[in-house]
């Protein structure tokens, strides 16, 4: 049964990535690359691998996004393509 | 005896995590919990003159404070499922600004009533500048809600019992 | 340019697509990967030979203990290397235009529950390193956690706070502190005459038989791991909010 | 009773549709963060629904209890960048740029 | 029996608040009105939800169960605290960037 959900979060991979490929703003960009760890997170939990899914929820929620938006503090707001 | 009453708070939510009693995994929690009251018990109460009893009646009124806080966020989360679902222009919306003044002393007491206000969908609290609460609210009906101060009563009533 | 690079992306797309139909079915026990010897030692032996419950951590911490501390050197290179490029010492270089700080109020609620949380983060990051034999975790994912609980600290109050827990001394310390446990545990075996990192020997030692005594170590050696991310992962966080100064995060 | 929990957890997936939306236009950088605040939530709850099919949800309720802790570290970050931001690149000047790409 | 009804009829109230969370976050106006809809409606129905879900579990009761019940107990006190503060924050990002709150319209003419 649960290969319905494999395919809608494969499905919401896709675009967030896009979507994030897509914004200008840098802080959007990395707070959109969040969603992505997120769903990276429920397709792992999914697919039953459970120590890459908590490895995923603990970088994805914890450190990452902190690290992005810092980064990005530091240099320029707008990506310059 | 500060650091005794925070250390058997963690041990007792290391069990709720832990959910294996045996002697191994209970020796490894009494460490890793003092470990913890070593480097950051220093966070937890600010106030600690409190008298045990005060404390005591504190913690046996909060479940049903908590009861209450989860009534009032059921009703208004009706209010703004109706303002979800009007359709075409929506009547009802009509945002304003509030500047409520409190009561309230200590920094815990004005915490709880700010996320609580927070918590009852229709109001967010912007700012707390000293004992002035600036509000977002969202529609007539819950600006009338935070006027009438039902909950700061609440809340003084619970967390904020004076030594007698 | 963008255009080139979409092209290969779809190329490189359907090649990929096109591969995917020789592999074997989801979870399918003929496929090369279950089948294999030493897949099957692991997966029937793991619990006969060190009484972990848990086999991806036995097979991290044990069988593959080279991997795993070669890891660890590497995040604490990794630290080292970003320690080294972003550093700044001494504060009169060409005045670089700072984002300015627009407010310094401290926000009460924001403050509040970090005082209220900060214990139990920790607590829970304590959990999860502890145990890794029985769920999934391990000293890795704690280190994280731990780590996060220091950067919430300074995100509610400041850089400064929260480097009287974890100053900037401190954690080159526990960096190499955390290194030196696992290799510890390596060379401890070493010295009772075994191989390099192979834990039954050090029943010597630690209490119980040979297989508690490999899970025993194996926990001793995620503490070690423990150490060596919350450090690495603060310093981070420090350096590259405050552009090098340590004095002001975000 | 399994039936409905995937039915539940379809239909969580489905209400994130809006909320993706709204990543997708959300017209100032705000808009977007509560967005992914709000995924992040229905994710914590998502991950419990999943551990009641597998029935594992001893082991499940760790990541759930994980994004419920650390979830708003995140946010806090994102609403501390605004604190400190440079003010002739500020926000409303960003605003301003944007239709002219 | 009756535990399944409870919980089927909990999560399905859970579901619906957070379609009124999704419908308001796309079709209220402004910055501040879509924080009411996004942050706090889920907040709500993620308890209702929660508390389902763990009746659900305590169908059987173990020592284990009880334990897994503590922690989503656990989970919901502990978004219950930092849901609003993350709002608090970002709402106060926003009002602080100043960000213009919406008004209706004929009010708008009144003032002007």
């Amino acid at each position: 049964m649960t290969w319905i959900f494999d395919l809608i979060l494969l499905v919401f991979m896709v675009i967030t990535a896009l979507i994030s490929l897509h914004v200008k703003d840098l802080l959007s960009a990395a707070m959109i690359f969040g969603v992505y760890s997120f769903l990276m997170c429920l397709l792992w939990a999914g697919m039953g691998a459970v120590d890459v899914a908590f490895t995923e929820a603990a970088v994805g929620a914890g450190v990452s996004a902190v690290f992005l938006i810092s980064t990005v503090l530091r240099t320029s707001r707008r990506s310059s393509d | 005896m500060y650091r005794i009453v925070i250390f058997s708070l963690l041990f007792g939510i290391w069990v709720v995590f832990s959910g294996l009693i045996d002697i191994f995994h209970l020796t490894l929690g009494f460490i890793a919990c003092l470990f913890i009251t070593l480097i950051s018990s220093d966070f937890y109460f600010t106030n600690r003159s409190k008298g045990l009893g005060n404390r005591l009646t504190e913690i046996a009124k909060i479940p049903g404070y908590l009861l209450w806080l989860l009534w009032e966020i059921i009703l208004s989360n009706i209010h703004i499922l109706k303002l979800a679902l009007t359709p075409g222009d929506i009547k009802g919306l009509d945002p304003s600004l509030i500047r409520v003044k409190t009561d309230l002393k200590t920094d815990y007491g004005k915490y709880i009533l700010a996320n609580s206000i927070t918590l009852t969908p229709g109001t967010i609290t912007i700012d707390i500048d000293g004992d002035e609460l600036l509000i977002h609210s969202i529609s007539r009906h819950t600006k009338m809600g935070v006027e009438e101060e039902i909950m700061e009563q609440k809340v003084s009533n619970v967390f904020e019992i004076e030594d007698s | 340019m963008k255009i080139i690079g979409f092209i290969t992306v779809i190329i490189t797309a359907l090649l990929l697509l096109q591969a995917e139909r020789d592999f074997p079915n989801w979870g399918d026990p003929e496929s090369p990967a279950s089948s294999y010897r030493l897949s099957q030692h692991y997966i029937t032996e793991t619990y006969h030979e060190t009484v972990v419950p848990n086999m991806v951590t036995a097979v991290l911490a044990d069988y593959r203990g080279y991997d795993t501390l070669f890891e660890t050197v590497v995040i604490f290179t990794a630290g080292i290397a970003i320690i080294g490029i972003l550093r700044v010492f001494g504060g009169n270089q060409a005045e670089h235009k700072e984002p300015q700080l627009t407010k310094q109020k401290p926000d009460l609620i924001l403050q509040t529950t970090c005082r209220l949380l900060l214990p139990i983060i920790q607590l829970f990051a304590l959990y999860v390193v502890a145990h890794g034999h029985h769920s999934p975790g391990g000293g890795f994912q704690g280190g994280v956690i731990f780590g996060a609980s220091f950067i919430l600290l300074a995100l509610c109050h400041d850089l400064k706070y929260a480097q009287k827990w974890v100053p900037e001394r401190r954690i080159l310390n526990l960096a190499g502190f955390g290194v030196l446990l696992y290799a510890g545990f390596g060379v401890a075996a070493l010295m009772f005459g075994e191989n390099f990192l192979d834990y039954g020997i050090l029943t010597h030692l630690l209490p119980g038989s040979i297989e508690e005594a490999r899970s025993h170590s194996m926990l001793g050696v995620e503490i070690g791991v423990g150490f060596t991310v919350t450090a690495i992962m603060f310093s981070i966080y420090s350096l590259l909010s405050s552009n090098g100064k340590m004095k002001e995060g975000i | 009773m399994e039936n409905f929990f995937v039915f539940a957890g379809v239909a969580i997936l489905a209400l994130m549709i809006p909320i993706i939306y709204r990543i997708l236009v959300g017209p100032t950088a705000i808009d977007r963060i509560v967005a992914v605040n709000v995924i992040g939530t229905k994710t914590t709850v998502l991950l419990i629904v999943i551990g009641m099919l597998y029935e594992r949800v001893g082991m499940f309720v760790d990541f759930a209890l994980t994004y419920a802790l650390l979830n708003f570290v995140g946010s806090l970050a994102a609403a501390k960048f605004f604190d400190r931001v440079n003010p002739a690149k500020s926000f409303s000047t960003m605003k301003a740029e944007e239709p002219q790409e | 029996m009756i535990i399944n009804t409870i919980c089927i009829f909990l999560v399905s109230c859970g579901l619906i608040f957070f379609i009124g969370g999704a419908v308001g976050i796309i079709r209220f106006p402004d910055f501040y009105t879509r924080m009411h809809a996004a942050g706090k409606g889920d907040t709500c129905s993620m308890i209702l939800i929660l508390t389902g879900l763990s009746l659900y579990i305590l169908h059987e009761p173990t020592t284990a169960n009880f334990l897994v019940v503590g922690k989503i107990l656990f989970i919901a006190l502990f978004i219950m605290s930092t849901s609003p503060t993350s709002t608090h924050a970002l709402i106060k990002a926003g009002f602080e960037e100043g960000i213009k709150m919406w008004k209706r319209e004929d009010e708008k003419e009144g003032q002007e």
